[in-house]
């Protein structure tokens, strides 16, 4: 349940005060010059005032409203800095989780191998979130937390908050990241320490799961966010039952049915603009020469070929 | 409009500058070879700038234009300066 | 051209205010790319200082030498033209373009060394090296690259000035275009002035 | 006067007629209409692009396109909006046809290297458009480039990088020739406080150009490097920094943002003298005061990336600066109010784009000033909050600004005069219409709704659903504007020379302006905007 303008972290109320402040300004600036400008429209338009008069100057006006938007503007960066400072101090405590961006999913990690899709926090408990990227920029937005701070490849970022009200709260990534940016989404939900843990202890321990290898470079290369493992149409053709599929694609020379073999499958992960599949885009799947060696190339297709059809959570 | 009279520079002129300037190449390179550690960067630039700024006053004839060129140029490079300066305040307290 | 009549003639000072703003442009420019190096040279300390160790003093510090000495040429080719001496005035001019032909040469040598080495963007040998090692081969061929491209148009500058001065056109009255071939030409040795200790001497 | 064997006198118009007269002219009035024509159809072509994306925004989900094409238009979107239509815009165009007039010179310094620029400038932009149509799909990085996306982003991303290059070149060589003119052009008695506003605020903004301009050109080429040759200074795999792309970028896209803004500035600064027929208020801070945004506005580009984990200590130092270059634009403004208190102030179609001008570059300089606050800039840094910023300041300013421009010397260029109710009711579409296509941003930007967002949460409906309707509004007006300026152009009453009794040296002249402005260079005894005192000789 999400209202428009919770104050959902302890960080937020300096944030809104700022923004009342500035915004208060703002409104009466603007009310008052255009007040000010119909009144001088109206009272000194042609008509009623024939006779211009001609002053260019005046020194004590001038010097007053540099003075005091000087003035204004200072008390609008203090409310901003005051706002903002805490952000960046963590404190000792906090509960560290990694948060792994990828095109175009977010991942929480809570140590030990267990990963969460959601964003599961205590209520009222300090909590530090390190930012990763396994590939472009991202940036993660809690509106209702007001904290963003932007994921970048080879970077240490971080930002931290202190819920202080519970449920659940949409997570945002505010930094353009390709195609399917608008889809990369996830939720907070802030629940009691006790559920926390509960929910903790009963998350599934995902990193240490006797995996296929060929699997774990799928995932590592983020392959599932185009492809499905359950046959339905994403942005590129779906996993499910891929080896040996007959497929229609468009190469150079004009369509034909293929065989998704072993070289086929490889060819489609090293090239993939050279046989394109019928009915979808070419460009959008980038070549994966230079990230996936041989070896793992060879993994990917020993995946496709053994477990056709094994499921994954 | 101004009437210009530009300066011609003499080639005993030319011939000195070029001599100072081979002069601080030398001393550059030879700065170098013992080891200041950090400030090595510091002296090759504070070395290169005062090779730039002889060839611009002389070779360039800045000496010899109106204060206005002269005033540009500095300006210019300023800028720059307090274009890195300010890149590194986010650099230096990272 | 009818439209122009009243502005075929382009009096020396603006054209020299004009040919100093487009070096300021220059200037900035070459100034991003300072600006990329110092923020990986306070990233990479050490690895700036390893891979310095790759570039040959001799050769840096030789065309150095030969760029002064071009600017130098230059400088006095102006004087000679002022002196209504067209003939050393193109001689100065000459030496100059072989300076920067001798410039090239060295430049082709020590790339070419490089890429022996598989020290090149995108080689497996550049990959395999440390962070700091790849940016500063990677500025090294951007930068002296760039300059490079700039040699070789003051080069051609240079010599567009040298036909003209024999036609007449460039004489001791109107020498606007030599002086601001001049002017490139010392920007690309004021470049290089730069460029020589941060590249060659960082060691 | 002109001899008077024709029944038109001859001007620049008339003195040559055919397509490659005007194609090889180096007439700075000429070349400033070359870019007004070019800049329109480029504007008209990347504002349906806006609508279209409007129109994909009227329901959450894919409503008439795929998000591949969506990020593709708001890409192409901004880059014909920023490098071909705004930063040329009010300079090349007005500033090439007036410039030269209001300084009291015949041309431009460099009258070849005017045209040349023209040429750069088309080659650059039909680089952008073809970007769009060549092979594979069009750039979908947004306009400002970043890396890693960029580096990697399988479309022809370097075709676009080469285009901004391209117009960047265009826009240096501009600059350079404002300023040498300036120095060097200006009619005898013309010091440099004689000097109206308009080629004041060129002036500041060739700097920009001139020195800020060079370090994207770099940068964008270093992205180039990187994707056709693997060097690899942005790329964190190679041990590049993608912050450090952003600070290059932001290093000359702040800065060009006053390239956009101060022409505008120096317009509307024309129009309330001439309407209120009362002289310019503090002549002097509004000189420095655009020289002051030239300045400062250098040093703050940080405010772009106060989350992109820059150091703290550089996020309050940016947001101190960003502060403090609201001052010269504060004073700016109470200068405008100032010009017509007391004034005889006529409300014709110039001066009411001028006053909406006001109006809604205040609201989009008080929303930068959120933006510039640390607090409240985590919150909204790439919402809509951002994308209402820059249209209410660039499109709301400069745009309105631009309209003004159009609509104050339409007289002077064209010697005929448009209709003035039907630009009245133009200027009321466009109004009512902006500001429904916009204010709603704000709202939905400050409740968290991301910019670049092909889809988004149903809560948000009504707001987009509304900023669309504006944007049916807004179009309305534009076609009306367009229709009346292009009818007036042809059929519409001949204009006397000084229709709205301005004193600066265009008024003087006849319209439209004779092939070589002046019969005789003017001499200049006054300061300008005098109503009281002859300002030539
Ligand atoms: C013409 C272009 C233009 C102009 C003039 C401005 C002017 C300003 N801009 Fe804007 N800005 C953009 C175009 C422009 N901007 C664009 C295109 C972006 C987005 C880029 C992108 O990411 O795609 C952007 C983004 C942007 C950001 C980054 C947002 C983000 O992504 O997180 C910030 C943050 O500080 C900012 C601030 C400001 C400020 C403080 C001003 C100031 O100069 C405004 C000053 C004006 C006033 C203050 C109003 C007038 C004054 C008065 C009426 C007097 C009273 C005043 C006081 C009492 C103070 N702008
Ligand atoms: C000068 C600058 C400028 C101008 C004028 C505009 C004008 C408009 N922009 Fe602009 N916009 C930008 C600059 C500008 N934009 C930039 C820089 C971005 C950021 C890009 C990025 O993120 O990288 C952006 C992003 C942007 C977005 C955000 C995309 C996103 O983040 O998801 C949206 C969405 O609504 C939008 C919409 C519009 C609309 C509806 C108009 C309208 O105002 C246009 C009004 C005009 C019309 C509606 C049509 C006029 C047509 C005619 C008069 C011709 C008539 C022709 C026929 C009848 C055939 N723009
Ligand atoms: C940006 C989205 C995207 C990503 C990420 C992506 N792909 Fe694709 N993929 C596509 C699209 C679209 C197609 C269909 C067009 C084509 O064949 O090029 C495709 C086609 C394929 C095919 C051919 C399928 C068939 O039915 O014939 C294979 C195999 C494949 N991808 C494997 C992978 C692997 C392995 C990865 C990760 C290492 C991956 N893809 C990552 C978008 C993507
Ligand atoms: Cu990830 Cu946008
Ligand atoms: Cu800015």
């Amino acid at each position: 349940m999400e209202t428009l303008f919770n104050e959902g972290s302890n960080l937020a109320g300096a944030v809104d005060r700022a923004f009342i402040f500035i915004f208060a300004i703002s409104f009466i600036f603007t009310i008052g010059i255009t007040a000010l400008m119909i009144y001088i429209l109206i009272h000194f338009s042609r008509k009623r005032n024939k006779n211009p008069q001609q002053f260019s100057h005046n020194t004590k006006l001038e010097v007053i409203w540099t003075v005091i938007p000087i003035l204004i503007v200072l008390v609008m960066f203090y409310y901003g800095w005051a706002g903002f400072a805490p952000m960046r101090k963590v404190p000792k405590d906090a509960m560290p989780i990694t948060v792994i961006g990828r095109m175009w999913s977010w991942e929480f990690d809570y140590g030990n191998g267990k990963i969460s899709k959601e964003l599961v926090v205590p209520y009222n408990k300090n909590v530090k979130l390190n930012l990763v990227s396994v590939d472009v920029n991202h940036s993660l937005f809690i509106p209702a937390f007001r904290v963003k701070e932007d994921v970048i490849p080879g970077y240490k970022n971080y930002l931290w908050f202190r819920p202080i009200m519970k449920g659940t709260f949409d997570i945002y990534c505010t930094e353009y990241c390709g195609l399917a940016h608008s889809a990369m989404l996830a939720k907070a939900v802030v629940v009691d320490s006790l559920e926390f843990n509960k929910w903790l202890a009963d998350l599934k321990v995902t990193g240490n799961l006797p995996e296929h290898p060929g699997l774990t470079i799928i995932k590592a290369n983020a392959c599932l966010t185009c492809h499905s493992m359950d046959g339905s149409r994403i942005i590129g053709p779906s996993f499910k039952g891929l080896f040996g599929r007959k497929t229609v694609v468009v190469t150079g020379s004009g369509e034909m049915e293929i065989e998704a073999t072993a070289d086929y499958i490889k060819k489609s992960i090293i090239d993939p603009n050279a046989d394109v599949v019928k009915g979808f885009n070419k460009g959008l799947m980038q070549s994966y020469k230079e990230k996936i060696t041989d070896a793992d190339l060879d993994k990917i297709v020993d995946y496709f070929k053994t477990a056709g059809e094994i499921p994954i959570k | 409009m101004k009437n210009n009279e530009n300066h011609v520079s003499s080639d005993s002129l030319n011939w000195t500058v070029l001599v100072i300037l081979l002069i601080l190449t030398t001393i550059t390179i030879l700065a170098i070879k013992i080891h200041l550690g950090a400030y090595t960067v510091a002296l090759a630039l504070i070395l290169a700038s005062i090779k730039v700024s002889i060839v611009l006053t002389y070779f360039m004839h800045l000496k010899f234009e109106n204060m206005l060129l002269r005033l540009m140029v500095g300006g210019v490079f300023l800028l720059f300066a307090v274009v890195i300066a300010i890149t590194f305040i986010d650099y230096y307290f990272r | 051209m009818s439209t122009t009549e009243h502005s075929e003639f382009i009096d020396s000072d603006t054209g020299k205010l004009g040919m100093w703003l487009f070096l300021f442009t220059e200037l900035f420019l070459f100034g991003g790319l300072f600006i990329v190096y110092a923020v990986m040279r306070s990233k990479y300390a050490a690895d700036f200082h390893q891979a310095a160790l790759e570039l040959n003093v001799f050769v840096g510090a030789t065309n150095t030498v030969v760029l002064l000495v071009s600017s130098m040429t230059v400088a006095m080719s102006l004087t000679a033209i002022q002196q209504k001496r067209a003939g050393k005035a193109m001689g100065l001019l000459f030496i100059t373009l072989l300076l920067a032909g001798v410039f090239m040469v060295n430049k082709y040598f020590e790339w070419g060394h490089k890429f022996g080495l598989h020290l090149y963007p995108g080689s497996d040998v550049m990959k395999s090296l440390p962070h700091g090692e790849i940016m500063f081969f990677g500025l090294y061929f951007m930068m002296t690259g760039l300059h490079a491209l700039h040699v070789i148009i003051g080069g051609v500058l240079l010599t567009i000035v040298i036909f003209k001065i024999k036609s007449g056109k460039i004489n001791a009255e109107h020498y606007l275009l030599q002086e601001n071939g001049a002017l490139y030409w010392h920007l690309v040795d004021l470049i290089w002035i730069f460029l020589f200790p941060l590249l060659y001497l960082v060691t | 006067m002109t001899n008077s064997s024709t029944s038109e006198p001859l001007n620049y118009l008339n003195h040559k007629t055919g397509l490659w007269s005007w194609l090889s002219s180096t007439d700075h009035k000429r070349i400033g209409l070359m870019y007004m024509y070019t800049i329109t159809i480029f504007f008209c072509t990347a504002a349906i692009l806006g609508l279209l994306m409007r129109i994909e925004k009227l329901t959450p989900g894919q409503t008439i396109m795929t998000a591949q094409t969506y990020n593709g238009m708001f890409t192409i979107h901004g880059i014909i909006m920023i490098f071909i239509v705004v930063i040329p815009g009010l300079a090349a165009v007005f500033g090439n046809f007036f410039l030269p007039i209001m300084i009291g010179a015949k041309d431009v310094a460099f009258p070849k290297l005017n045209l040349f620029s023209w040429y750069v400038f088309i080659a650059g932009a039909m680089l952008g458009l073809y970007s769009q149509f060549a092979n594979g799909h069009s750039p979908d990085t947004g306009w400002t480039f970043y890396v890693p996306y960029s580096a990697s982003a399988s479309s022809n991303v370097v075709i676009a990088l080469t285009a901004a290059f391209v117009l960047g070149f265009a826009s240096i060589l501009t600059g350079l020739n404002f300023i040498v003119t300036i120095h060097r052009m200006r009619a005898p008695g013309m010091t440099w406080f004689r000097m109206p506003l308009f080629p004041w605020s060129l002036y500041a903004t060739a700097w920009i150009q001139l020195l800020a301009t060079p370090i994207v050109g770099i940068t964008l080429l270093m992205v180039i490097a990187e994707r056709t040759l693997h060097i690899g200074f942005f790329d964190p795999a190679l041990g590049g920094d993608p912050v450090l792309y952003q600070h290059l970028f932001w290093i000359y896209s702040h800065p060009a943002v006053y390239v956009m803004i101060l022409p505008a500035m120096g317009v509307v600064t024309e129009i309330f003298p001439t309407f209120s027929q009362k002289p310019v208020f503090g002549y002097v801070p509004i000189v420095f005061s655009s020289l002051a945004i030239a300045l400062v506005g250098y040093f703050v580009w940080g405010h772009h990336m106060f989350t992109s984990g820059i150091s703290y200590e550089s996020r309050w130092f940016f947001s101190f600066l960003t502060f403090l270059v609201a001052i010269p634009s504060a004073i700016k403004v109470f200068n405008w109010l100032s010009t017509m208190y007391g004034g005889s102030v006529d409300l014709k179609p110039p001066l009411l784009f001028a006053i909406s001008f006001i109006f809604l570059f205040t609201i989009g300089g008080f929303t930068g000033l959120t933006l510039g606050s640390l607090a409240t800039n985590i919150q909204l840094h790439n919402t809509d909050f951002v994308v209402a910023h820059f249209h209410y300041i660039i499109f709301g300013g400069m745009g309105f600004a631009f309209f003004a421009a159009i609509h104050y010397w339409f007289p002077k260029i064209y010697g005929r005069m448009y209709n003035f109710k039907w630009a009245n009711i133009s200027w009321g579409f466009l109004f009512v219409g902006f500001n429904l296509l916009y204010f709603p941003l704000f709202v939905m930007g400050i409740q968290g709704m991301p910019r670049r967002y092909f889809d988004y949460d149903p809560k948000f409906q009504t707001g987009e659903m509304l900023s669309t309707i504006g944007a049916f509004i807004l179009i309305i007006g534009l076609i009306i504007m367009i229709s009346n300026l292009v009818y007036g152009s042809r059929r519409g009453a001949i204009a006397p020379a000084n229709p709205w009794h301005g004193v600066t040296l265009e008024w003087q002249i006849p319209s439209p302006p004779p092939h070589e402005n002046f019969d005789e260079i003017p001499v200049i005894t006054h300061e300008p905007y005098r109503f009281d005192h002859p300002y030539t000789k």
